[in-house]
């Protein structure tokens, strides 16, 4: 699956995209333990009560969304448009 | 016309030309503009520059949705939303909404709402420049999720 | 530039023209222009055209006062109102309401709130002509009535 | 004291202006008393119940307001700009 970082974690991450192999029934949950089993930064701003989104086929999703092998996945900040 | 209408674009837009969508239609019988502007303090920061970040391709589809819930719930004749991305100074425009209704009241509420549900929902995200030349990344405000939520309840 | 500027005119008004006035202006982040028209549809009846009668001095002078109201009550920048005056044509500009502020809420509530005061206190009346040559006063509406009476509460 | 009439009223008075004598120690009630013995088009219209509105000097006033004898007096329909 392609994964997509915008805004300050973009940054943080040091990345703007990356593609991962999609595991069998992913879910959101799921892709969110992967990343955080990297450590640093990836465990510190996606630790549990910190404020980001997740998109699935960009639409903004709850953790127990299932994600297929040809998803868009996007991780993003709260959103400061307007 | 189509009922609602979006840009997402680097280059400014011309208010004159958006309202000019209009002219002439007598089934308008009012109009709302809002724009907003690059301004000079944020937070209580002095900002130099701001640059907007976006996520293509789910930014026109979040601002169309936002349109479209728009003219479910009043009574509008048209709904267009211009936002621009990348480098701006100060006091250059962000963003459009322009509503067009036969009421004022529906027309008034339906912009306050897109503005709402724009801040909290469209993947944008600003960026600003200092005056010494440092950058910062616009936190999200508590506020606009509270404005935004009050358009849940039903209308009165 | 005055904080507040109201125009009683006969000639049109231009969108761009009186947004002009807050050109490069950074202290500005929200500027919202209504404009109301004329509609061929009034209270049922199919209209042709319009006469707008007044009340010359007073009229400048509730206007004044409903900008100063609005400016005393809401962090504004600036209060612009043009009104116009005697025959009118389906879709003509009738009413420019354009409220400056560093934040959106202040100016939509604000150009909101102005537009509810306009209504049940400027002394303009309005008389319609049908399509069939005949002419009518419209009569003042209890919902504008209500719209104005909402702004008597405190903002919460 | 200089009377003027507006909109509707303007039309059915037949005049948009008429200059009066103003009494000793008059009041909107004791003006709009004088114009009613007019019987006809002035009883109706400014027959108590009725929605009109009296400005005196530009500013809408209750019945008890008082009159100078230099006032401008103004009566209307209900306004319907915008």
């Amino acid at each position: 699956m392609q994964i997509l970082y915008f805004g300050r974690l973009r940054e943080v991450f040091g990345r703007s995209e990356e593609f991962l192999p999609a595991p069998p029934a992913a879910s959101v949950a799921g892709l969110l333990t992967v990343l955080r089993e990297r450590g640093g930064v990836w465990a510190d701003e996606l630790a549990e009560g910190r404020a980001y989104r997740v998109a699935v086929d960009q639409e903004v999703v709850a953790e127990g969304a299932p994600i297929k092998a040809d998803s868009e996945v996007a991780i993003f900040p709260p959103v400061t448009g307007g | 016309m189509d009922k609602v209408s979006v840009s997402v674009q680097a280059a400014d837009f011309d208010l004159a030309e958006e309202y000019g969508r209009l002219a002439g239609d007598a089934a308008v019988g009012a109009i709302v503009q809002f724009v907003g502007r690059v301004r000079d303090h944020c937070d209580g920061n002095a900002i130099d520059k701001l640059t907007l970040e976006h996520y293509p391709g789910m930014t026109e589809k979040v601002l169309t949705e936002i349109g479209e819930r728009a003219l479910a719930r009043w009574d509008l004749h048209s709904v267009r939303i211009v936002h621009r991305i990348g480098p701006l100074d100060l006091a250059d425009q962000i963003v459009l909404v322009q509503v067009a209704s036969a009421h004022r009241e529906a027309a008034f509420e339906a912009a306050q709402a897109i503005m709402d549900f724009l801040k909290t929902e469209a993947p944008f995200w600003k960026q600003e420049a200092t005056a010494g030349g440092g950058t910062r990344w616009v936190d999200a405000r508590d506020k606009d999720d509270r404005a935004a939520q009050r358009w849940q309840k039903d209308p009165t």
